[in-house]
């Protein structure tokens, strides 16, 4: 096994355990102005990449991303699904031909994902969407590159949770939280702090 | 959480059970895609009509499948759209050389999960045209949403390209036939509770005893106003208003009434507020000539109610008239 | 209390009226003795039909008349039966040569009011037969109580008479056949709430969030045991059972099976109770050939289901097939 | 105006009173084994006693006893309605040929009406209904008469009150209450409260 799938298979677990294990608290997010099955609906794709892992295609780091991001758009319904489906999806299709991708080409395989999800949520920063905390991370990680792959991931995961808690006053524009208006702004987006939690758990988990 | 629950996970596929085992001729459950279809679907001298979305709605839309309604329905988890391949395997089950009818009420989350499913089967050859339902009048700036959102309008809609699909109508028909009754009909609701998904085990959202939200959706998310608990006439008046002032519905006009329980409310309460809007309405010219009282799209155990107006004309008198064969027997 | 409501003492006309007014070519309210009557009886070649009983617990009964079904009902206040002037009056509205039955639930105050009412009439010559529907197996020891109440079953018994007073049946083949339909119907009940009547404001009784009632009846009142919450298939288990066993029931027989909603409780988790209920009557060799989900008897706002059973034979199927137009409407 | 009708009106209007008074007590002592509408059910009814009262038939005591009755079974329903309303009648019928009825006639007017409400209920004391207090309160009456009127009230007072108090613990053979079985021990009939209570008032408002 190459070291860039070892680290690949590596944060996609994470990811993973971290929305089955966030569950509740996810749910609880998106009660407040959506209609509280934001963990429920991840949780219930995710717990599928774990049990089914053996399975994932663990040949290289595209064919990881790609066969996760089937059983996540197979399995999770609501907005989600469709969301984090095409973000798996359009990065492992941005790593077909760096199957070793470098820092950048990581990088560049995020934004790939952050395009999928504009396009497919007709969303953009500023929504109040998990947009809000992706977008960020992403640019900081790429401003610390050259101080390594820890630091990065950790500059990555303290702008996700200061752009999740920011979102915060937002009002929200896209999903279901939109149809309360002005209310909206009470609190914070579900899914851009789902985002700053993995991000979090990755750092934790990461080795450099 | 009191509610009749076994395990939350199989809240869905064990109703779909019990709604395909109460009607064992005419409807059948396939599982593998968490669907409910005809057991004489399809038929390639009828386009297939589909509809999805959340579950916890019920009646709507597993138990509007049957003759002259859905020859399908794929409705995801509860109050969460279905996964886009469920679409697109319900799709490709009820291909009809006819066409496929995807109706859709105005969700992201359904939206997403339809047109990834649409693509998916279009690749196929299948061909597949789309209803978007937005009859929800609580969403007044839709500059910043996705639109409003299809509530239970919907179910005139479906009622309509039900009874012409089983006339044989086109797909290009039964297009702008289902826009027709969209663009005709208004919904306004509003709850007197929060509901408890299963799941949770615990309601969406708290509202005090003398509280209510008014212009709420059908998922559980609050309204759009939290307002001091009114009287039966009072809160009536505010959704009719809503409806009537929003088309606008005007004097000489007849209309069909619906008030829709959002799933907690007894019938007797629905029928308190139905007098009030039939009265309201004929005061101003409007003439109720269909109505609908009871529950047809709810919030699950949601204490609260919907009212519906829909501008009638012949053809949809005639359609509205013709036969519908659904899964909510009455005797 | 969360309800749509004016003023509570008007809750029953004013839903009363409701009624009439969505059904203005079949049904009449008349708000001097409160109750509800085709507007084409009586009529002297059928049979006249009346139900009364408490209100709360809508379709029943004021719902269940039209066509096929009953040709009025003069409910009481919400859980009262109604007074036997209004039960003579309506008596008197609906005096039809061929006679009038009546159809009691057993309660109490229901047989009382009936009696009087009853009395009174008869002393204008009119022809009164009365048929009491007891199927509530939950009341085990009648020795010290006025016997089993009368609950959801009692639709079998209507659906029945209703359709056989339509072929002209004479009142004594009504009673012969009614009691026959009473005599093979078992009922039982539970709740997961209480329910809040308007008048009162607030819930008849607390129950905690882990606690169940078995064996209610239909007015609010507790059943004879508190126990801890379980699962659907456990509930639906202890009611079937209790149903079963009581007949009983056994392999071979064809029954209907009905999954009653108390007022609180969405079709979703309905339909969840029968699919275990029909599984577990297919595993005995007892086979469901008729199914009855949602709504029939209810105790306003109260969470909970009864399950019923009737024994089917061919007269019954035939009965049970007729059309019946009431008030519920679908599409 | 006669004394007797005089007294018969004050009675009737006290009893029709605390009926609409106590609506929600006596709901309430409904709402434990019941269903809650007894004290809805008596307003109702007596409300329109009170209402009405200028053409109850104040010519004599039976007639204002009967036009009482005939109120109150034709607006209260429930138990309660013929129950109360046969009461009224039978104690309206016994006395047609003593308009100006003797202590002695009054409680035989009261066994009338007692035996009226046990035939049409089918009940008996010791079912745990409104005879429980009712009965004995008439026996305590007519053990006093003989001290006059207003110590023999009393007396019925203290009684019914003492035996409304004591179908605590009995077991409901009748009404709704006996479905709950066991359980109906718990908490005392609310019929018996609701007789103790009017007897109470009765007393209180009564001058020799
Ligand atoms: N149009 C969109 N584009 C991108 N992200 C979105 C969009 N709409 C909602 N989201 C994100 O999805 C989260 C809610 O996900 P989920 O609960 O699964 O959706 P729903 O229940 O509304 O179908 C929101 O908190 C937000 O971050
Ligand atoms: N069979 C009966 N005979 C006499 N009194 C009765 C009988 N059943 C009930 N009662 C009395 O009536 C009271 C209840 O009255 P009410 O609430 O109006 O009746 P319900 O709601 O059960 O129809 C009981 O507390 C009891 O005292
Ligand atoms: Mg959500
Ligand atoms: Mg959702
Ligand atoms: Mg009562
Ligand atoms: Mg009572």
């Amino acid at each position: 096994m190459t070291e860039a799938l070892d680290r690949a298979e590596l944060v996609v677990r994470t990811i993973a355990q971290t929305a089955v294990d966030n569950e509740s608290y996810f749910c609880e997010l998106d009660s407040v102005a959506g209609d509280g099955d934001f963990g429920y609906s991840l949780a219930r794709g995710f717990e599928i990449v774990l049990s089914d892992w053996d399975e994932l295609g663990h040949t290289d780091v595209p064919s990881l991303l790609k066969k996760t991001a089937v059983v996540l758009s197979k399995r999770i319904g609501g907005t989600s699904g469709p969301i984090w489906g095409t973000a798996f999806l359009r990065a492992g299709g941005s790593l077909n031909d760096a199957p070793e991708p470098t820092g950048e080409q990581v990088v560049a395989a995020m934004r790939a994902a952050i395009e999928g999800v504009k396009q497919r949520g007709n969303a953009d920063v500023g929504d109040k969407t998990l947009l809000d905390a992706l977008v960020p991370a992403v640019d900081a990680l790429e401003a610390a590159l050259a101080q390594g792959s820890g630091p990065a991931i950790r500059a990555g995961a303290e702008t996700a949770r200061a752009a999740a808690e920011g979102t915060k006053g937002m009002l929200a524009m896209r999903g279901r939280a939109s149809y309360t208006g002005e209310r909206s702004r009470d609190s914070v987006d579900a899914g851009a702090m789902g985002v700053a939690v993995m991000w979090e758990a990755v750092d934790a988990a990461w080795k450099e | 959480m009191k509610k009749f629950v076994n395990d939350p996970k199989q809240f869905v596929p064990e109703m779909l059970k019990g709604i395909a085992l109460a009607n064992p001729d005419t409807l059948k459950y396939v599982p593998e895609y968490n669907l409910i279809m005809r057991t004489d679907a399809p038929n390639d001298d009828k386009v297939s009509i589909i509809q999805g979305s959340g579950s916890g709605h019920e009646p709507a839309h597993v138990m509007a499948v049957g003759r002259g309604m859905l020859d399908a329905a794929c409705p995801g988890d509860v109050f969460a759209a279905p996964p886009s391949d469920y679409v697109y395997e319900t799709t490709k089950l009820l291909a009809s050389k006819k066409g496929v009818l995807h109706i859709i009420n105005n969700y992201t989350g359904d939206r997403m999960a339809f047109d990834m499913g649409r693509e998916l089967a279009e690749a196929e050859d299948i061909t597949i045209a789309t209803i978007l339902v937005d009859d929800d009048v609580a969403v007044k700036d839709s500059l910043y949403t996705v639109g409003r959102r299809g509530v239970a309008g919907n179910f005139f809609v479906i009622k309509a390209v039900g009874a012409a699909s089983e006339e044989g109508a086109s797909l290009e028909d039964l297009v702008a036939l289902g826009n027709r009754v969209n663009s005709v009909t208004r919904t306004m609701g509003m709850a007197l509770t929060s509901c408890t998904p299963p799941a949770k085990g615990s309601p969406l959202f708290e509202l005090g005893d003398d509280e209510m939200e008014m212009g709420v959706g059908i998922h559980g998310e609050p309204g759009r106003r939290r307002e001091k608990l009114a009287s039966a006439n009072d809160i009536v008046d505010e959704l009719l208003d809503a409806c009537v002032t929003d088309l606008p519905y005007s004097s000489g006009d007849e209309v069909a009434l619906m008030i829709n329980g959002l799933g907690g409310t007894p019938i007797s309460e629905l029928y308190i507020l139905y007098g009030r809007a039939a009265e309201q309405l004929a005061s101003q010219g409007i003439k109720v000539t269909r109505s609908y009282v009871g529950e047809y799209c709810t919030s699950l155990d949601m204490a609260g109610a919907s009212v519906s107006l829909v501008k009638l004309d012949d053809e949809l008198n005639r359609l509205f008239d013709a036969p519908a064969e659904v899964a909510v027997r009455i005797f």
